[in-house]
């Protein structure tokens, strides 16, 4: 059998030949190793946030102050939001699959610019080493080393960013660099999306993950910009007080808020199109035939992300913005959900007249389908301004987005894994495991988020780390989640460590997949991907009567059907 | 608690409610729309019941497209247009004219509230808000402009805006009787989850009553609180320090500075806080004005404020008949040098006084049963003398 | 990354008829839309202040008015000036590059890096005389709530101008080392006649320089331009 | 790049840009002394974009490419859309009269001011 990119020196480095493995692997411009890479490091960080979540959760299990006091909660979830958003699921699902997969299915050998992209996760590890020193306060003159983060939340709201005593600067500083990072991986990818697509295949015959990683890297490039500016000059006012978001100073903080959204809002697109992408690849190929509405589906991905950019001010319904613009961005909010919408009935018509197949990928494809329904719907629900003016900052809006984020891109994301799993390792995970890993995620999901709608809607704000009694019963429920999701979550990664180590050979195309990804010449793929370019001209879904219409004689790429 | 949640509260609670309501309808509609065929599907064409043969790649059906592009679309221009007109209630200020006018000032952690001068031009301040029925009430919000952003959130009338230091921000109600929650809706620090308050809407003539008056609280919510706890709360002061206890909330507590410091030095600490920082805080504390009396009403309240509780405690238990507070023994030991005692002995003398007698003393002393808070007070209380 | 030259792959199709494939070696426009893209970004990022500058001249039009027409106008025309300039000298060296004249090219690199120094001495020249005169970041009379505090719409003109023309020179100074690398790689024959994607790209990186400079200098020096005749 | 020009007449291009910039910047100059002074900030951005639009097209080579131009225009669309609502915003804001973020201390024009 031939090498494959795992084993060892079947690799290019971005500086010299290294011997060593290790070196091999710091070095390394391989598409598919750097996505590797960022995996495992985002997922050291996850179980950090995770951690912090399940704090929270325990303090929240009964009104008062349990174990937390008021300024260590604050400091737990602004961790939980700054590692969650930007560590882990800004960079996740572009930086991972993005990287290991869209070269594949594209028929490329790697991204436009390779040691661009070796540069640009050594500027996230960097991002992440400077987010995690703005845990202390180091005070020099006396010595000490306070444990101290940042207690602003993830949205840095000026002025108490600028007033707080810990330790904010470096935490902008941070997540300035991982907005870095970001762009220049969407800048390498829609530069290989542009130049780097196999002979013969248009826009319109690249698999849909491509098409949601594509218009996800354009929200990267044009939108982190305005929230990199933004963070300057938060640094700006914190040391030389111009007073630009300063009230005390004639600033007006409501204009840190304007800016923040440029870049936020845009950046929760940027988490769900990739997700999107997943999803349209695993209906198709789990209901063994052709998509249904190819064209809507790709074309609703770059409205989606075209719109998102225009509607950042539903987060300021209660912020003392005028109601003019309220109004405005209230009426531009409803026009992401309509192509979302149609995403959703494309996605179920696939399966009309197929073949369900109900593997781990597909179930949480379907899971997904539910919860991120109620995460959208919800989502709709608060961009009426009336109802927002109710809603805002309260847990309803808080499980609107854990319902969006975690039942809808993390879910996804874990849909990938299993799904790309053979395709990454040459491995089969153990399927009835990771059923019920599923299984415990999904009620999981909705035992911990459901009741914080009913909490919210009753008037439950967030950030608060004791509440009026009423809220008991939801808090209680949700802790129990928690703690179920959580082993869920467990239950999972030990099935993938295990599958690893020892689990089956995978064969070639285990779940008769048709894009091109899956025809490379050994499992996992060697170094440079396919043993040639294939020519296309075909499309990314065609099934016939439940088979992958075009067949590969995988040493020539020569179509043999 | 959270009161007064489920009555319709105010009129835009009603508009708002009906958004929601109209909202949660609809969106059970499109939920269902999706899930509904989707589990459908995946039952009718499970993989054991379809033979390959059968599949058939439909990619296009372009009335059905349309569909679910219009149907949607319609939905949400429907959602737009109530959440826009609830907005519009909402955000639309009664005449001035009509309406009370009220100033709201948001601060490091606490509600205050102002009011309209009175006949005698007196001004009255108070941390909850006191209102007539079925009277439009204009809230003119802001924070100091060293403060940070804070929002003003009542539940129960579906209302909250931010209050932002440096600009002014309006919202309205006009609500029935009750009382409701006030919570602080936009995280503004360490006390956030405590900026809590209380909106009290009490028919007009009390209401009328007691603006015309000097009173700090109408007649029914008078607690008989000292002038100097309402000094105290209404300013603020409690969100930061007690005075109960040796807790820190923010500030340090101030149960017993009355011993050692003098009301002076009460003043400049309320007056200029910022300098003379006390060990391990910030300079965080606003200045405050207050009158030379009522700072001298602070004073004799934060002196009595601990131990006030525990004093009434054992008022009304008769303890009083058999001890004294001056150190000479009377049918029992005098409290005055009690403080040395450690809260579990002092437990057991309360709960069974003849587990363990007191050298020259006779077991008449009663059993009596007190909560563990009650008994906490009194232990302050002893420790205090 | 390979050593060996790199022969672009063909596709075949089922005719066989052949396609050159493209690969990510030599990709001369490839390298030209990335640095596009990047270019994008400093448009959104300046676009973003640019935003804010207008937040504050919405709000407080008449300190702006009065703040700019405080700056030095002669000094900052001068400036501009220089960089048109300079552009040009960039453009004509890519051009005599690509025609084969090396030499003239590094001529017209060293050229450029001349009036980029030229304008940072003006601009030292400009902010020392703006330092003296007590307007600078940190100086009291840019701090809010103080006795000699300006008012607020000049404190946030002041503050804004340092902020952004520091950044527009930073882009200056980054830019010159890039032009000293840049003559590095042509005398290491690694820029030639054949490959100047790199030169074309720091080029673009000094037009938009220059770009950026276009609307920096009559939004801060001359929307004041009416009231006074400018100098300090 | 497809190329029929000389080199001369390449050169000659790039300098009668030049002539043409720096003749915006003398305009620039006479300007708010000269014409249209009540409208300096909107003359003066007006000569800063077709200033920008020269050297766009011809410094940086834009004349011809579509896929770069369509990426430029994208990204000004969204910027100026940044602008026009946060200018709708700024130019309602509420209750200026009483706020302070608005209040002018050495001059008239207060909250109501617009942007030319
Ligand atoms: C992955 C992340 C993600 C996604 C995809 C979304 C998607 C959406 N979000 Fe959400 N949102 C967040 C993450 C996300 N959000 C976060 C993190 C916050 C809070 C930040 C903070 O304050 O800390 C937030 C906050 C937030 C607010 C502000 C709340 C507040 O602070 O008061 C609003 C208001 O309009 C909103 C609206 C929406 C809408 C309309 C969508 C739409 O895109 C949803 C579209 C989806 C659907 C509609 C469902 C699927 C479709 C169907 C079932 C078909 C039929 C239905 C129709 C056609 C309607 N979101
Ligand atoms: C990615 C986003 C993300 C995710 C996944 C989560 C997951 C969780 N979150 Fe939260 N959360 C936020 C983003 C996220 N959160 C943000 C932005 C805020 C607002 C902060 C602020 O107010 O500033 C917030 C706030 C927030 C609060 C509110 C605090 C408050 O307002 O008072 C709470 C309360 O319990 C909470 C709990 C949880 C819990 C229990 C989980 C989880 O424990 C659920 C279990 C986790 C999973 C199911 C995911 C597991 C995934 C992996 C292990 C991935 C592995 C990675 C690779 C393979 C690379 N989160
Ligand atoms: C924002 C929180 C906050 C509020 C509100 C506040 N304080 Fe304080 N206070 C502090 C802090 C912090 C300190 C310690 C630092 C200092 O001395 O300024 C302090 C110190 C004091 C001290 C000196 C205590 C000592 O041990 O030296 C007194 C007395 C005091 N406060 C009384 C008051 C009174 C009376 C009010 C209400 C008018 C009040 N405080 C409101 C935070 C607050
Ligand atoms: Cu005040 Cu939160
Ligand atoms: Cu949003």
């Amino acid at each position: 059998m031939s090498k494959s990119y795992l084993d060892a020196g079947e690799t290019h480095c971005a500086i010299g030949h290294p011997k060593t493995v290790f070196w091999q692997w710091m070095l390394t411009v391989d598409h598919k190793r750097i996505g590797i890479m960022y995996a495992a490091v985002m997922f050291v960080f996850f179980f950090i946030a995770v951690f912090t979540a399940l704090a929270m959760r325990i303090e929240l299990f009964a009104p008062g102050s349990q174990f937390l006091d008021g300024d260590t909660f604050n400091q737990a979830f602004t961790l939980h939001g700054v590692l969650m958003i930007f560590l882990f699921i800004i960079p996740g699902i572009p930086a991972i699959f993005g990287n290991i997969v869209m070269p594949l299915m594209i028929g490329a050998k790697d991204v436009s610019f390779p040691r661009l992209n070796w540069f640009t996760f050594w500027l996230y590890i960097f991002g992440c080493l400077v987010a995690l020193t703005s845990l202390f306060n180091f005070n020099i003159t006396e010595g000490e080393i306070l444990f101290n983060f940042a207690d602003t939340g993830w949205t840095f709201y000026a002025p108490y960013s600028l007033n707080t005593g810990t330790n904010v600067v470096t935490t902008l500083v941070a997540a300035f660099i991982l907005g870095m990072a970001s762009i220049l991986t969407g800048l390498n990818f829609l530069v290989t999306i542009h130049r780097l697509r196999a002979p013969g295949m248009g826009f319109f015959q690249m698999p849909l993950f491509v098409w949601g990683i594509y218009a996800t890297a354009w929200i990267q490039l044009l939108a982190t910009p305005v929230v990199g500016i933004t963070l300057i000059l938060a640094v700006m006012e914190k040391y030389f007080g111009i007073g630009i978001f300063d009230p005390s100073k004639g600033g007006d903080p409501v204009l840190f808020q304007h800016l923040f959204w440029i870049y936020s809002h845009p950046a929760v697109y940027l988490m769900i199109l990739p997700a999107f992408g997943i999803m349209s690849e695993i209906m198709p190929v789990f209901s063994r035939r052709e998509i249904f509405g190819y064209r809507t589906i790709a074309l609703s991905s770059a409205s989606i992300a075209g719109i998102g950019y225009l509607v950042w001010g539903h987060h300021l319904f209660t912020s003392g913005m005028s109601d003019v613009a309220k109004t405005i961005f209230s009426f531009l909010t409803f026009f992401v959900a309509i192509p979302t919408g149609i995403k959703f009935y494309d996605w179920i018509a696939t399966m009309y007249k197929g073949k369900i197949i109900l593997d781990s990928p597909m179930l949480w494809a379907l899971g997904t389908i539910i919860t991120f329904a109620i995460g959208g719907l919800t989502g709709v629900t608060i961009a009426m301004v009336g109802s927002d003016i109710h809603l805002q900052d309260t847990y309803y809006s808080v499980a609107h987005f854990h319902y969006a984020i975690l039942g809808g891109v993390v879910f996804l994301l874990f849909a990938g894994l299993h799904y790309w799993f053979p395709l990454v390792t040459g491995k089969l995970y153990n399927e009835p495991k990771a059923k019920v890993a599923f299984y415990l995620n999904f009620v999981g999901i909705n035992l911990l988020w459901f009741p914080m709608f009913i909490a919210g809607y009753l008037g439950m704000p967030r950030r608060y780390f004791d509440y009026l009694p009423e809220f008991e019963i939801y808090h209680q429920i949700s802790g129990i989640g928690a703690v179920v999701i959580i082993s869920g979550l467990l239950l999972m990664f030990q099935n993938f460590l295990s599958s690893w180590k020892s689990g089956e050979a995978s064969p070639l195309n285990p779940w008769n997949a048709t894009t091109l990804e899956w025809y490379t010449p050994s499992s996992p793929p060697p170094l440079e991907n396919h043993t040639k370019v294939p020519y296309v001209d075909f499309g990314p879904y065609e099934y016939h009567y439940g088979q992958p219409k075009v067949k590969f004689d995988l040493q020539t790429m020569k179509r043999i059907d | 608690m959270l009161e007064g949640f489920n009555t319709s509260g105010s009129i835009i609670a009603e508009h708002i409610g009906f958004a929601l309501e109209m909202n949660l309808w609809l969106s059970i509609v499109l939920f269902l729309s999706v899930v509904g065929p989707m589990l459908y599907l995946a039952w009718k064409y499970r993989a054991d019941k379809v033979k390959d043969e059968d599949i058939e790649n439909v990619t296009h059906h372009l009335l059905l497209e349309i569909t679910w592009t219009t149907i949607p679309t319609i939905m949400m221009f429907t959602f737009f247009y109530y959440g826009y007109t609830s907005m519009v209630t909402a955000r639309t200020m009664p005449p001035a004219n009509e309406s009370i006018i009220i100033a709201v000032e948001g601060k490091k952690w606490s509600w205050n509230h102002t009011y309209p001068a009175n006949a005698n031009g007196f001004v009255h301040k108070t941390a909850e808000l006191y209102a007539p029925a079925n009277k439009n009430v204009i809230l003119e919000m802001t924070a100091p402009l060293n403060d940070v952003i804070h929002s003003y959130f009542v539940p129960a009338f579906r209302m909250k805006e931010d209050v932002v230091p440096g600009r002014i921000t309006k919202q309205w109600f006009n609500a029935n009787e009750g009382t409701y929650d006030i919570e602080c809706a936009e995280y503004c620090g360490t006390s956030h989850a405590y900026m809590l308050s209380k909106i009290n809407i009490i028919p007009q003539a009390d209401y009328d009553a007691w603006i015309s008056s000097q009173d700090s609280k109408p007649a029914a919510f008078a607690t008989g609180a000292s002038k100097g706890q309402e000094l105290f709360e209404s300013n603020g002061c409690n969100g930061c320090h007690s005075v109960t206890d040796d807790s820190i909330l923010i500030g340090p507590s101030l149960m017993g500075i009355a011993k050692g410091k003098t009301a002076q030095y009460l003043k400049d600490a309320i007056i200029n806080p910022n300098k003379d920082i006390a060990d391990g805080f910030s300079a965080m504390m606003p200045a405050t004005k207050m009158s030379d009396e009522d700072i001298a009403e602070v004073y004799s309240y934060i002196a009595t404020a601990a131990v006030a509780k525990g004093a009434a405690i054992i008022e009304s238990n008769g303890c009083m008949g058999c001890h004294t507070t001056d150190g000479t023994p009377s049918a029992g030991p005098s409290f005055k040098g009690m403080g040395t005692l450690d809260a579990g002995y002092i437990k057991d003398a309360i709960l069974a006084p003849n587990k363990d007698i007191a050298e020259g003393f006779s077991p008449i002393m009663p059993a009596t049963t007190m909560s563990d808070d009650e008994i906490a007070e009194v232990t302050k209380y002893l420790k205090a003398l | 990354m390979s050593d060996h030259p790199y022969v672009p792959e063909i596709a075949t199709d089922r005719e066989g008829n052949e396609y050159e494939v493209q690969g990510w070696q030599g990709d001369f426009f490839g390298g030209k839309l990335g640095f596009w893209l990047f270019m994008l970004t400093e448009i959104m990022m300046f676009g973003a202040m640019f935003m804010v500058l207008t937040y504050y001249f919405t709000l407080h039009h008449d300190d702006f008015i009065n703040a700019s027409s405080s700056l030095n106008r002669t000094l900052g025309g001068f400036n501009t000036v220089v960089l048109l300039i300079s552009a040009l000298t960039m453009g004509l060296g890519l051009l005599k590059m690509r025609y084969g004249d090396v030499k003239g090219a590094k001529l017209m690199i060293w050229a450029t890096i001349l009036l980029a120094i030229v304008f940072l001495g003006v601009k030292a020249v400009e902010w020392t005389a703006e330092y003296n005169h007590g307007v600078f970041l940190g100086l009291p009379a840019l701090q809010g709530g103080l006795p000699e505090s300006k008012p607020f719409g000049e404190i946030i003109f002041f503050g804004m101008y340092f902020t952004m023309t520091g950044l527009h020179g930073f882009h200056i100074i980054v830019g010159i080392g890039l032009m000293l690398w840049l003559l590095k790689r042509i005398n290491a024959n690694q820029v030639n006649r054949e490959h100047y994607i790199l030169y074309f790209n720091i080029v673009l990186y000094w037009d938009l320089v220059h770009l950026i400079w276009v609307f920096v200098f009559p939004y801060y020096y001359m929307i004041g331009a009416g009231l006074s005749t400018g100098g300090h | 790049m497809a190329n029929t020009k000389t080199y001369e007449e390449e050169r000659l291009g790039y300098y009668k840009v030049l002539g043409g910039l720096l003749l915006l910047t003398v305009v620039t100059f006479i300007q708010p002394t000269m014409f249209l002074t009540d409208a300096t900030f909107g003359v003066q951005m007006l000569i800063g974009t077709v200033k920008a639009w020269m050297i766009v097209m011809y410094y940086m080579h834009m004349k011809g490419e579509k896929l770069i131009t369509a990426t430029v225009i994208f990204a000004l669309f969204l910027v100026s859309f940044f602008f026009v609502i946060v200018m709708i915003d700024v130019n309602n804001f509420q209750y200026g009269d009483v706020s302070h973020i608005t209040s002018e201390i050495t001059s008239a024009g207060g909250s109501s001011a617009s942007v030319h």
